[in-house]
């Protein structure tokens, strides 16, 4: 059996385009997906059973025990953090938030570590931003600043930006123009006509010469800025200016290097500068496939898109004493529930080691480096494979996730709606 | 317009000191050159002469893709050039690095990442009455009121 | 004996006599020359290592931009390489149009060669008689391939184009003016008392010296070395060449051997066209995989093409041997050790024929 | 002394006087011989990409529609004047020099055929290669617009996570994958054969 137009699970370009082939309730084939959404699609391991420590032991567990469990380990919490969320949908996101308002919970994803530096820029100057199809059809310059596309978001080019025919660009082949921002001669930059090489943490001031160059005052700009030549820099900002319309990707060249959420700040402002002469948007190049989805559910739920705070009995955002980095670091939470993500291979060495010396419960489908800091894991449906849902792509379209596969196993909002019917018991139960 | 600067105007383009310099080139431009100085063509006619020398010239022919010895060197040979003063790549290779624009080269092309170049000849190699006529176009033009425009 | 002040004597990277950049660091003891030595790496491009994983025709405009004043022969060697891995044999006429094409870019190439050894003794009037009349020998070139330097004429299995019946014509009338004038010049080189001062027993290079360093071209010819690889060629058989060769080994004989082999490349291009026939100038045939070794005569000597195929006629590996690089070592270490005088210097390594892009490519 | 006479009977040769006197540098002309850059001729381009296949420079040469019309743009600083697209395309669209009527007059033709090879440990998947192709977009307009391949007609599509050739004898062998693949895993291998009097 054939499945047409599947979304792909896996970064935030959520191509939904992908074809499947099914038989026997089980991936056979994939079609028009990257390397990165197929092994996902057709990855084999996972965990069957929810697991459990005992006695410095994994053993095997019921869903019903493996969920009291964690319901008496957020109830007896004092300060619970509930992270993660970026790998699941919509729908699962809105119980992990009343989870949280629930029980006093302190909610993070994984924005935090990635473009937590670019909401609070665009929270601080405004978002010049559109849709990845106005940047199909109209675009004819697009930048990617410290990002790589081709290992990260690789249909991102051929799908959305460089290669595709746009209705009002007549020929792709010439009349679209690549520039590439990086530290390192990256992959992407093979194919861009402009490489600009910055030195590391010199983003500030390539962004600062060109914000110069656009307003016309070349004069001020030295001979070389962060390792750059002026003379490459004018030529850029030449091109800028020339383009009919503009479209700047950042990555997390941008937000997690010197400067953080200056940088972003900055950037955003070249685009409001270059909007003064022409038509310019700036985007984020969002990693997960619903990162922004999380955004999105929390703002509307609680205000806020990120590291909210319900201690008080109210939301509470203060990036950088709510942050799920910063309130690790200070040994705040004594119970932690990670959902669809995998702390354990991404966080600084500190902050796993408070993961796993409080009481730990992971929600995913497979075994992955956070396993190891768990007390408890429950295995769930693979979102987008095996349940539907609700997926905000890189841009903010919402796009409704597929379910191709039956199983057995309850999705993440089943089990986390149980886990919140179960602490309401214990409450009730006093 | 001053009459000394008309002056001036009319004896620069009369009379070009040119030196040239090969950065990385098969040498086919640089005979090519080299041809322009032969009894057909004539350059010294047209008040063109070939110093090689970069302190009296006014002109500054580059060839070649850029080798990576040039680094360090080319800049401050046209740092050594007077004003007023421009640099004119000829052939492919200071403009595109023609054929060795590769990914494994080990040219790094185009020149004017390195110095402002004023014109440029393509061709692989340009004909040496293409080299003459565009040299003798740019003459009047770059030089002109040189003293009024540099400020 | 007593020591006088011994200076190190920098010529380059950028001077007036050389065509190419490159350095020659001398020792000296006043103006006599204790011993030499010649930096390079000025134009290094790379060009073996973007040739690999090419096709022929990428790899033979790379070939052919190996060397701008020698470009024809490069053409030559390198399409003659692959078409002997593939069996291919180019048609009657191409052979012969392909050594007609060779020897009008060994005259210009001889000729610049000694336009620039009359420029390095100042003796600029014979200079610029040589460059003019290379002119005409590049109007030929131009009038057969349609470009001057870089001609792209030799392909697998044939050549580019034709040479018709008033073409051929041409070439004749040129040929005979070029001889006509040659012999003019020559005697003029030949009588000059000063001319003769300047390059009559100076930069010698004796016949065990150029055997042992392994020196080609007219170089080694004029030390009375019989190594012209034409005489393997078939085509050149054919023509019934033989090399020029010439016992004086000074600076003298080179020049003068190129001179010679200058008349000689009109007699072997009228004998081709005495002897070329109508009948195609392509014959098709694609590469396939192997390996070889294959040389043939530059204008400053021996051409070696290493290299290997693969089924798609890639050229996956390919070293190139030039001729310039054994003779620059030999300029450095035999001719311009004794030179009595540093103005010497240049007109000894110019009389070798350096070709700095060849040696570096 | 016997090189006196010799200067002195080359100074009086009658031509060396005339030409002393009334030295003048012949204006400066291009023979009509000379190979230079291609221009159109009014024949009509089928983007057979024939040029674009056998161009030696890189990004020389390209085949692009303006208002609805083929036709291939020279990039001059680029192009080397080999004449080779001349040779090559089928429709006589460009010429130079003599080329285009030596070749039509000798009946000469530059054919190829291709072999497209893709390095599986290096491939993302990206798709770059599959909607860059010329002939690909004009077989399968939904990759042109959206990167999406519906067709199994087209030369190569994403497939299995990977870059999959369904139809090799449909390539052109006009690079434009090559250029276009960031981490140089496909590898057009183009074998040219030189012939002359038309098929054989």
């Amino acid at each position: 059996m054939d499945i047409k137009d599947v979304p792909c699970p896996f970064c935030g370009c959520l191509c939904d385009d992908v074809k499947i082939q099914i038989e026997d309730n089980r991936i056979t084939g994939v079609e028009n997906c990257c390397t990165l959404g197929n092994a996902k699609f057709l990855s084999k391991s996972r965990l069957q059973h929810p697991i459990m420590r005992k006695d410095g032991k994994w053993v095997e567990v019921s869903y019903e025990e493996a969920i009291d469990e964690t319901a008496r380990i957020l109830s007896d919490a004092v300060r619970p953090l509930l992270y993660g969320w970026s790998g699941t949908v919509g729908e699962a996101q809105v119980v992990g938030v009343h989870l949280a308002e629930e029980i006093g919970a302190l909610i993070d994803s994984t924005t935090s570590v990635c473009h937590n530096p670019s909401i609070l820029a665009i929270q601080e100057v405004g978002h010049p931003g559109c849709t990845l199809g106005q940047v199909k059809n109209r675009a004819d310059l697009v930048i990617y600043w410290g990002c790589n596309p081709i290992e990260a978001h690789p249909r991102h080019m051929s799908r959305y930006t460089t290669y595709a025919d746009g209705y009002f660009i007549d020929n792709t082949a010439t009349d679209r123009k690549v520039i590439v921002v990086d530290i390192r001669r990256s992959d992407g930059a093979k194919v861009a006509d402009e490489f600009i090489q910055v030195k590391p943490g010199g983003d500030y001031l390539v962004l600062s010469a060109l914000r110069a160059m656009v307003r016309g005052k070349s004069d001020v700009v030295p001979d070389s800025v962060a390792g750059v030549k002026k003379v490459q820099l004018q030529r850029v900002a030449d091109l800028m200016m020339k383009a009919k319309f503009g479209a700047v990707f950042f990555g997390l060249g941008v937000t997690m290097s010197r400067g953080k959420y200056k940088n972003v700040r900055n950037a955003i402002e070249l685009v409001s500068e270059l909007n003064r002469k022409t038509k310019f948007t700036i985007s984020a190049m969002r990693g997960h496939f619903n990162v922004y989805g999380f955004n999105e559910v929390l703002t509307w739920m609680a205000g806020y898109p990120f590291a909210v705070d319900f201690s008080r009995g109210i939301a509470f955002y203060n990036p950088g004493e709510t942050s799920v980095i910063d309130l690790l670091e200070k040994k705040e939470p004594d119970a932690c529930l990670v959902v669809a993500s995998d702390p354990g291979a991404h966080f600084p060495k500190s902050t796993i080691e408070h993961i796993a010396a409080i009481p730990t419960v992971q929600i995913d489908p497979c075994v992955n480096a956070t396993t190891a800091l768990c007390q408890v894991q429950i295995p769930v449906a693979i979102t987008g494979i095996e349940s539907a849902g609700t997926a905000y792509r890189m841009d903010g379209v919402p796009i409704r996730m597929k379910k191709v596969l039956e199983t057995d196993f309850p999705t993440d909002q089943e089990i986390l709606e149980r886990i919140v019917t179960r602490i309401r018991e214990m409450r009730a139960d006093g | 317009m001053s009459m000394l600067q008309y002056l001036k105007n009319t004896v620069r383009s009369r009379s070009i000191h040119v030196a040239y310099v090969n950065v990385g080139s098969c040498n086919g431009c640089d005979i090519e050159i080299l041809a322009c100085l032969s009894p057909r063509y004539d350059i010294e006619q047209y008040g063109i002469y070939v110093h090689n020398n970069p302190r009296e010239a006014d002109v500054l022919l580059i060839t070649g893709a850029f080798s990576s010895q040039w680094e360090d060197k080319l800049k401050p040979l046209w740092d050594k050039i007077p004003h007023p003063k421009v640099a004119v790549a000829i052939g492919n290779c200071p403009i595109s690095g023609c054929v060795f624009n590769r990914p494994e080269t080990l040219v790094d092309p185009p020149v004017s990442k390195h110095i402002p170049i004023a014109a440029e000849i393509p061709g692989c190699p340009p004909r040496p009455t293409e080299i003459i006529s565009t040299i003798l176009s740019l003459a009047p033009i770059i030089f002109k009121d040189y003293e009024e425009t540099k400020k | 004996m007593k020591k006088t002040v011994d200076v190190s004597l920098p010529v380059g990277p950028m001077h007036p006599c050389f065509k190419e950049p490159c350095r020659i660091k001398c020792e000296t003891r006043g103006e006599y020359v204790l011993s030499a030595e010649v930096e390079l790496g000025y134009v290094k491009k790379g060009i073996e290592r973007i040739m690999r994983g090419r096709p022929w025709q990428e790899v033979m405009f790379l070939a052919e931009r190996v060397c701008g004043i020698c470009s024809v022969i490069h053409n030559f060697v390198f399409i003659e390489a692959v078409e002997n891995i593939s069996g291919i044999v180019p048609t009657e006429r191409a052979a012969f149009l392909r050594v007609i094409v060779n020897e009008l870019d060994r005259m210009q190439s001889h000729l610049l060669a000694n336009y620039s050894y009359c420029y390095t003794i100042e003796h600029e009037t014979l200079a610029m008689y040589l460059l003019n009349l290379r002119e005409t020998v590049m109007d030929q070139l131009e009038l057969i391939t349609g470009a001057r330097v870089t001609c792209a004429y030799i392909i697998p299995g044939g050549v580019r184009s034709d040479l018709s019946a008033e073409d051929a014509e041409r070439l004749r009338s040129a040929l005979d003016h070029i001889d006509a004038e040659l012999s003019r010049f020559i005697r003029i080189f030949e009588t000059g008392p000063l001319i003769a001062l300047r390059s009559k027993g100076v930069g010698i290079l004796t016949k065990e010296a150029a055997i042992e360093a392994h020196a080609v071209g007219p170089t080694a010819r004029a030390s009375g070395i019989d190594n012209d690889q034409r005489s393997t060629h078939p085509t050149y058989k054919a023509l019934g060449f033989s090399p020029i060769i010439r016992q004086e080994a000074d600076n003298y004989a080179r020049i003068m051997v190129r001179f010679e082999e200058v008349f000689q490349s009109t007699g072997l291009i009228r004998s081709a066209l005495a002897a070329l026939k109508e009948g195609p100038i392509r014959g098709g045939g694609t590469i396939k995989a192997g390996s070889i070794k294959y040389r043939n005569e530059a204008p400053r000597g021996e051409l070696l093409y290493e290299l290997t195929t693969d089924d798609y006629g890639r050229i996956l590996e390919i070293a190139i041997q030039t001729p310039s690089i054994p003779n620059i070592q030999v300029c450095a270490h035999e001719m311009l050790i004794d030179a009595q005088s540093a103005a010497d210097i240049t007109s000894i390594f110019i009389s070798s024929d350096p070709c700095i892009a060849c040696t570096e490519r | 002394m016997l090189s006196f006479i010799y200067y002195i009977r080359e100074f009086l040769r009658p031509k060396w006087i005339t030409t002393f006197f009334t030295a003048r540098t012949p204006p400066l002309t291009t023979p009509p011989y000379f190979r230079d850059f291609p221009e159109l001729t009014d024949k009509e381009c089928t983007h057979c990409l024939a040029c674009m296949m056998i161009c030696p420079a890189p990004e020389a040469i390209i085949v692009t529609q303006h208002e609805g019309v083929w036709r291939p743009e020279i990039t001059k600083g680029h192009c080397i004047r080999c004449g080779l697209c001349i040779e090559a395309c089928p429709e006589d669209v460009l010429a130079s020099g003599r080329i285009l009527a030596y070749k039509k007059e000798e009946e000469l033709t530059l054919q190829g055929t291709f072999h497209i090879e893709i390095n599986q440990s290096t491939c993302m998947g990206c798709g770059n290669c599959s909607v860059a192709c010329p002939v690909n977009r004009e077989i399968d307009p939904a990759l042109r617009s959206s990167g999406t391949s519906t067709s199994d007609e087209v030369i190569m599509r994403i497939d299995t996570g990977q870059n999959k050739v369904l139809h090799e004898e449909k390539c052109t062998g006009c690079k434009t994958c090559e250029d276009n693949c960031s981490n140089k895993a496909i590898r057009v291998a183009r074998v040219v054969e030189a012939l002359q009097g038309g098929e054989e």
